[in-house]
């Protein structure tokens, strides 16, 4: 693993809390390391696991899931529902060989700016640890067959 | 005029579509009435060299089962996209890696470890498949194990999709005949890439059991249940159902025998990945609050990712275990 | 629609040196207009300040002349400027909601100093954005009734200001207040700072008004339990506490109080420094003027929950009306109110100074709260204004006042409590001036900010209040040597002026403890759907420019509730949030975000998994057809039973699937390889 | 309950009644505890401050025996406040500072020796004693209880400051020493100076600075009415007990107020005698206050019915709660 790795890291955020904590550390200039990438949800109870697959499937190398803290959530509840969602999905991951330091649920409020840029500091360096994700793409099929195949009993030899 | 081309085959599969096909009993005569099978190995005897032989093109429809797990898998998928003009992704093997495909969650070693020096296995040399094998007679050879399943689109251009492990008999024929009014003249084909033989809903649509709103407290496996309600929801009463996020058009066959669905007509249409769906939706009527109250639901499920990916692993966001796709050119 | 036919028009903008000084906007610029020109950038432009006239101009012109059909501005931060950019699509005749904001200012430049690490980030997120965007669909936004009835909680001086404004203005309040009588803390004060007007002679005709006022319904001794709806149209149910007595014979004489045989201590309004009786009146000037029993202390119900048996009754016995006013059966009631708008103004709570020990309160018979030593100045108070030490009699000699008690300070709390320093030396002039006592201020920075304050600061200086400057460390009734006198508080003190330690002997020590927000304010801002800061203060929606409006659309904060601040600032922003709420009445309708969830029925199995998931009840299940509905008004759009439906058979609007799929796809553009099989 | 034990060198010595008392109520309150073998001087309260690096390598070394040696139990405890601190002080600073970590395992090496910080809990006497036996399998052993003895819970200034684990209630004003003395059925007296300074060294190297401070702990604890002082810390016990003699000949004053260990008081309730505590071996002598023990605890009359308030008693008194 190389000194230079920067891992991309896509954030989920959610409309209430996080993403005005992102804009939180903004109004501050709380200063953290520019790898992660921001989406902005509703709620964190809107983040679907597809999400999460699809970001490490299409070349992030780790994801963070942000959302009010427990009991603040602006839809009351829901933000157990992301909490939920990442347990499962951490479960799930660990069988197919991501650490689940790649994927990060964190709790931050619109007043914790500087909480936020410390939950993306500590999962950057984590990440950097632990290396590239580098998923490998799903292979798509040429639209055309290649004219000559070969005989398969050349190709078994 | 002769009659139009048609071809089974058979790759990384159990049979058990082959087996489907026939079970449409005399669907296969009229088959035969209309098509001039030219190719299928479970049923007639074709070697691979007269395929070859065989003009581009000049199959009208074949319909592929299994999953690509080997090189003559994946040499017959380009062979027989060469020669057909409609290649058919035929149960859920072809379509998207059903039960082959969990290996991909171990790495070829694994698998061989297991297989050739598991616990049930007698094995003192430690022998291990060859590719090729010189004998006094001459040389054998065994096509190589790719080191992950691929799902026939992932290898091909595939123009219909039929779901299932098996495709229902049912609906099967509901294809043959499909296919026996294309030739005929007496339909036109559906758009390329449709899905064939199923529904648009999912499995609880054609679900009989009374359903209500759900909160999971504990997720069990059938055996540890003392009995089980005839005409309530499974998911309601703990089973792990894949039944609400997996494509109708089975008639819920097993729901309605008393045993969950385990997801094998796929995704419903739009997904993109089956076990996101299932995995979102369970976590989200699991009925607690916090962090270790949620684990002991989920510890009801002990394998995740071989509950909800059973049958589409291998033509999910992430398709394999890292270690075994690393593997890959 | 697929790209090839969108025009996407980019605006990178500099925001003065603001993102273009850490930003390289020009680069980004070019990035949109050559690399993304495949997913359909037709133009891309950098301007100083996008959101100035001539900045959303510029996006106007290009609408009509370019026939832009997306535009996305990368700027600050949507929550400032979405509505803004919305605004200039629309003028130009575009959906507004085909218009994204990606956020390069708080997420990029104001966060990273890097200059090339920023840009690529920009980069990125421009990219994002754009496939976000061509995956939008236009929308129109909700409109929703607004019921003209409003809800006030606390009728402190804050709420009773927003009440009576809105009232006035000829629409009906639901004034709620926990306590058994209007008034607050400032019904606790005797005079106000700076002026030193009485308390009780400007507040006690607001508490008459609003107790008097027709469009006012009144509330007291009662607590807002659950809160349902959205903005316009709120349905709210309240808890009426049992006074035990009938509110509608009572006439208030106070024989009932006069003849209770049982006296405790008031820890409520007297703040635990005076007795009231287990029947009493909150005080004199209490609206309404209802008296309330305490069951808790009430020797009949204590003898009907331990004996079986009640005793005493003297309040029934003496009560003269006919039929009698007391109640000892009267249960609690709920009653639901229907209101468009809430105003929030439940106040503050003192600080716990038995929290610092080492202040000795609680334990030391002579430390005293602020709060304390406000009943003992005030004349109705339990020593009739008169300055005395725990025995009820000795005049203190020497007082002193510890400030920030509580506040500033990373132990307790972080926050200056606005109000304490003002208060202490309004006290500090009144125990002079009623007991001649010498009167030291210990002080960290004495903070007077507000009209006629440092005026006043002056006055008590030259009136010989002392003033030490430094944080007390400790408060003892021990005499460190023989040189010091036994009996008396020693104030220990590192003097910063001076330089040295010092160890003031008093006789009395007045704490002035910080104000607190109420100890379940979270669990109130839950049932209202606000949050709180960190500090437990409710969150206003913008610091700046809306410290009214919270995050909940119909939901306003006034007073110490937001956080500290004197008498003047309560009302005027009890007054403000009034405003408020009269705009929205005014208005009569108002425009909701369009981000709603909806069920596609063919897709729907009528599995049931998201009917549970809905916290607004807006999920329901239709029998006939056996699939799920979802109702457009009742939906708040948080999209969760969008992310938890298995057969993804519900859409989002303005959050979909493809919408986030595309921009994940956008963010990763650098990254995301696709290989093909060969 | 199993612990390591650190003695430290003052309960070999001066503070040997803290020992002794310890190891005669250690069965009574099931508690094991192991020395660790090979212990080294703490450094007391000074070296940390001449040289910081070789301070805690003296203290890491006992650290890492206690580690090496550790079976049954992480928990390390102390009776000597300024050997608990000095080891709880090393631990949390080798966890928060990896550089001191470094250095320290490093000369730690140079003896084959290696501490892994935070692998120990350690832990003051009283702490263990109040928080692990807890107060009611304390009043559970009691056979005699000390009724109507006023005692003066002294905690002193390094066993609730800086509290690096979050151990007690309160660091100004800490209530578990007095919940104990509860337990023993003693009656601690409400006082400001818990955890004011003894003087420490200063009685040695300052004696006029530690005079002060020994006479103001001692005039406290007279005026809010003690019979005696109960202490956690030999340093501290030296002080208020041996100097308090010499304090009351600098001051031309008389005050007589012993000085004893917590774990003296609780041999006394436990029923054991007073020579197998080390009693009677303090400066100023704890007899005349034992005797009200001694006798047969005096009835608690029965509570006369409390007579209601009148607003002329004045206001009403202050409260904790």
């Amino acid at each position: 693993m190389s000194d230079s790795f920067e891992p991309v890291i896509i954030g989920f955020t959610c409309n209430w809390c996080s993403y005005r904590a992102a804009d939180h550390a903004g109004m501050t200039r709380t200063q953290y390391p520019p790898n992660a990438r921001l989406i902005r949800l509703m709620c964190s109870g809107r983040l679907d696991p597809t999400f999460v697959l699809k970001a490490l499937a299409d070349g992030a190398d780790g994801v963070l899931i942000a959302g009010c803290h427990p009991g603040e959530c602006h839809y009351l509840e829901q933000n157990y529902k992301a909490l939920r969602r990442h347990r499962l999905l951490q479960r799930t991951l660990a069988q197919f060989g991501i650490e689940p330091e790649r994927v990060r649920l964190a709790w931050a409020s619109a007043a914790e700016g500087v909480k936020f840029a410390a939950e993306i500091s500590e999962m950057v360096e984590e990440v950097r640890k632990l290396g590239p994700l580098n998923w490998p793409a799903r292979p798509r099929p040429l639209a055309t067959v290649p004219a000559d195949i070969p005989v398969l009993s050349e190709v078994a030899a | 005029m002769s009659k139009p081309k048609f071809a089974m085959y058979w790759a990384s599969a159990c049979g058990g579509c082959e087996i489907a096909v026939l079970n449409t009993d005399e669907k296969v005569l009229e088959l035969d009435a209309n098509f001039d099978v030219a190719f299928w190995p479970a049923a007639m005897d074709v070697k691979y060299q007269e395929v070859e032989a065989m003009e581009d093109a000049s199959l009208l429809v074949t319909l592929f089962n299994g999953a690509i797990r080997t090189d003559e898998n994946e040499h017959m998928a380009h062979l027989l996209r060469r020669k057909s003009k409609i290649l058919v992704a035929f149960g859920s093997c072809a379509n998207e890696g059903c039960i082959p495909g969990l290996a991909n969650l171990s790495t070829r070693e694994d698998l061989f470890e297991r297989a050739y020096s598991g616990p049930s296995t007698e094995n003192p040399e430690h022998l291990r498949p060859q590719t090729i094998w010189r004998a006094p007679e001459g040389v054998l050879t065994l096509t190589p194990l790719q080191p992950v399943v691929r799902t026939l689109d992932q290898v091909v251009e595939v123009d219909y999709h039929v779901p299932g492990c098996p495709p229902e008999s049912r609906q099967i024929a509901v294809v043959l005949d499909l296919l026996i009014a294309v030739v005929n003249g007496a339909a036109e084909l559906p758009p390329k890439g449709a899905v064939l033989g199923a529904g648009e809903s999912t499995v609880c649509d054609e679900c009989p059991r009374s359903r209500d709103v759900k909160r999971l407290t504990k997720l069990s496996r059938i055996q540890e249940l003392p009995s089980l309600d005839t005409t309530t929801c499974l998911l309601e009463q703990g089973l792990m159902c894949s039944g609400p996020a997996t494509r109708s058009g089975c008639d819920s066959r097993c729901p309605n025998v008393g045993a969950p669905c385990i997801g094998c007509y796929g995704a419903a249409p739009g997904v993109l990945d089956q076990g996101a769906r299932l995995m979102t939706a369970i976590a989200s009527v699991v009925d607690e609050k916090e962090p270790e109250a949620i684990d002991r639901v989920l510890d009801g499920l002990p394998d995740p990712a071989g509950t909800f990916y059973r049958f589409s692993l291998a033509h999910s966001l992430l398709r394999a275990n890292r270690a075994a796709l690393a593997e890959t050119p | 629609m697929t790209s090839q036919q969108e025009r996407v028009g980019v605006y990178v903008c500099h925001c003065g040196s603001n993102i273009a000084g850490v930003v390289d906007v020009e680069s980004v610029v070019k990035f949109a207009a050559e690399e993304l020109k495949d997913r359909g950038v037709v133009l891309a432009r950098d301007y100083t300040f996008m959101c100035s006239v001539a900045g959303q101009e510029l996006i106007e012109q290009d609408i009509r002349e370019q026939g832009l059909t997306r535009v996305v501005v990368a700027a600050c931060s949507p929550h400032l400027h979405e509505k803004t950019f919305r605004g200039a699509c629309e003028r130009a005749g575009l959906n507004p909601y085909l218009a994204e904001m990606a956020s390069i200012r708080e997420h990029v430049a104001w966060v990273h100093s890097g200059h090339a690490a920023a840009t690529a980030k920009a980069k990125s997120i421009v990219s994002g954005t754009v496939e976000r965007v061509l995956k939008n669909e236009a929308l129109d936004a909700i409109k929703v009734p607004i019921d003209a009835a409003t809800l006030v909680v606390g009728g402190g001086i804050a709420g009773l200001q927003a009440a009576l404004e809105v009232a006035e203005a000829g629409y009906e309040v639901y004034l709620i207040e926990r306590e058994a009588s209007l008034g607050g803390h400032m019904a606790q004060f005797d005079k106000t700072f700076p002026t030193l007007d009485c308390a009780a002679c400007i507040l006690t005709p607001k508490m008459a008004s609003a107790g008097s006022h027709p469009k006012i319904h009144l509330f007291t001794w009662s607590e807002v339990e659950k809160v349902e709806g959205f903005v316009g149209n709120y349905t709210v149910s309240v808890k009426k506490k049992p006074r035990y007595i009938d509110e509608d014979v009572c006439t208030g004489c106070g024989i009932c109080v006069e003849k209770c045989p049982v006296l405790v201590v008031d820890d409520n309004f007297e703040a635990g420094i005076g007795y009231r009786k287990a029947i009493y009146w909150p005080f004199a000037q209490a609206v309404p003027n209802l008296p309330v029993l305490d069951p808790d202390t009430c020797t009949y119900f204590i003898g009907a929950k331990t004996k079986d048996k009640g005793g005493c009754k003297a309040c029934e016995i003496f009560c003269p009306t006919v039929p009698n006013s007391i109640l000892f059966g009267q249960k609690e009631e709920r009653v639901t109110l229907k209101v468009g708008n809430i105003i929030l103004a439940t106040g503050w709570e003192l600080f716990n100074a038995r929290r610092i020990p080492q202040y000795g309160y609680g334990r030391l018979a002579n430390v005293f709260s602020n709060l304390e030593l406000e009943r003992m100045c005030n004349a109705a108070g339990p020593t009739g204004g008169k300055i005395v030490l725990r025995d009820g009699q000795t005049a203190p000699k020497a007082v002193g006042i510890v400030h920030c008690v509580g506040s500033r300070d990373r132990n307790y709390n972080p926050y200056c409590s606005a109000i304490c320093c003002m208060q202490s030396l309004k006290l500090a002039h009144l125990v002079k001036e009623r007991s001649g006592a010498e009167v030291y201020n210990f002080y960290i920075d004495i903070r007077t900010p507000g009209k006629d304050y440092d005026e006043f600061y002056q006055r008590v200086i030259d009136e010989g209040v002392h003033f030490v400057r430094g944080k007390v460390a400790d408060v003892s009734d021990v005499p460190l040597g023989p040189g010091e006198e036994s009996g008396k508080l020693y104030i220990q003190v590192e003097d910063t002026l001076a330089g040295l330690q010092r160890r003031i002997p008093v006789d009395m020590v007045v704490l002035a403890s910080g104000l607190e927000p109420r100890h379940d304010s979270a669990e109130v801002g839950k049932t209202f759907g606000i949050s709180c800061s960190t500090n437990g203060w409710f969150i206003e929606k913008h610091a700046k420019l809306d410290p009214i409006a919270t995050m909940t659309d119909g939901v306003f904060v006034a007073g110490c509730a937001q956080g500290p601040k004197d008498i003047p600032a309560s009302v005027a922003q009890g007054a403000a949030a009034a405003a408020r709420v009269l705009s929205y009445i005014r208005q009569g309708e108002l425009a909701l975000e369009p981000v709603r969830a909806s069920v596609v029925e063919e897709q729907c199995s009528g599995c049931r998994l998201c009917n549970g998931l809905c916290p607004y009840n807006a999920i329901s299940f239709v029998e006939e057809r056996r699939v799920s509905e979802i109702n457009a008004a009742l939906c708040q759009g948080c999209g969760t039973c969008v992310a938890a439906c298995p057969a993804g058979a519900i859409q989002g609007s303005g959050y979909s699937n493809e919408q986030l799929f595309a921009q994940i796809e956008g963010l990763l553009r650098e990254v995301r390889h696709e290989t093909e099989v060969v | 309950m199993k612990a390591l034990f650190y003695p430290g060198c003052s309960m070999q010595k001066n503070a040997r009644p803290y020992l002794d008392s310890l190891l005669a109520i250690r069965a009574d309150i099931d508690l094991e505890l192991q020395e660790i073998d090979d212990w080294n001087c703490c450094g007391a309260t000074e070296y940390m401050s001449v040289h910081r690096v070789a301070a805690h390598s003296l203290i890491g070394r006992n650290l890492a025996l206690a580690q090496q040696q550790a079976s049954d139990s992480d928990v390390l405890t102390a009776g000597c406040s300024a050997c608990y601190l000095n080891l709880a002080k090393t631990d949390a600073q080798m966890r928060e500072d990896a550089h001191l970590n470094a250095t320290v395992n490093e000369a730690l090496a140079a003896g084959g020796l290696a501490y892994q910080p935070g692998s120990l809990k350690v832990r003051h006497l009283l702490d263990v004693v109040c928080h692990d036996i807890g107060y009611a399998a304390i009043k559970a052993r009691v056979v005699k209880p000390l009724h109507g003895l006023k005692v003066a819970a002294y905690y002193g200034c390094q066993v609730a400051r800086p509290d690096y684990d979050g151990r007690w209630d309160c660091h100004e004003h800490p209530t578990a020493m007095d919940q104990l003395l509860r337990a023993l059925g003693a009656e601690p007296v409400e006082w400001s100076l818990k955890t004011q300074c003894c003087g420490g060294h200063m009685s040695v190297i300052g004696p006029e600075v530690a005079f002060g401070l020994i006479r103001r702990l001692i005039h406290g604890a007279t005026q809010a009415g003690a019979d005696l002082v109960a202490t956690l810390c030999p340093m501290c016990q030296l002080n208020l007990d041996a100097y308090q003699v010499e304090m009351n000949k600098h001051f031309h004053s008389d005050y007589q107020m012993p000085v004893l260990y917590f774990t003296q008081l609780m041999g006394l309730a436990f029923g054991k005698n007073a020579g197998e505590l080390g009693i009677g071996k303090e400066f100023v002598d704890a007899a005349p206050a034992l005797a009200k023990i001694q006798a047969e605890a005096p009835k608690v009359a029965e509570a006369k019915r409390k007579r209601r308030p009148k607003p002329s008693d004045g206001l009403p008194p202050p409260r904790m709660e």
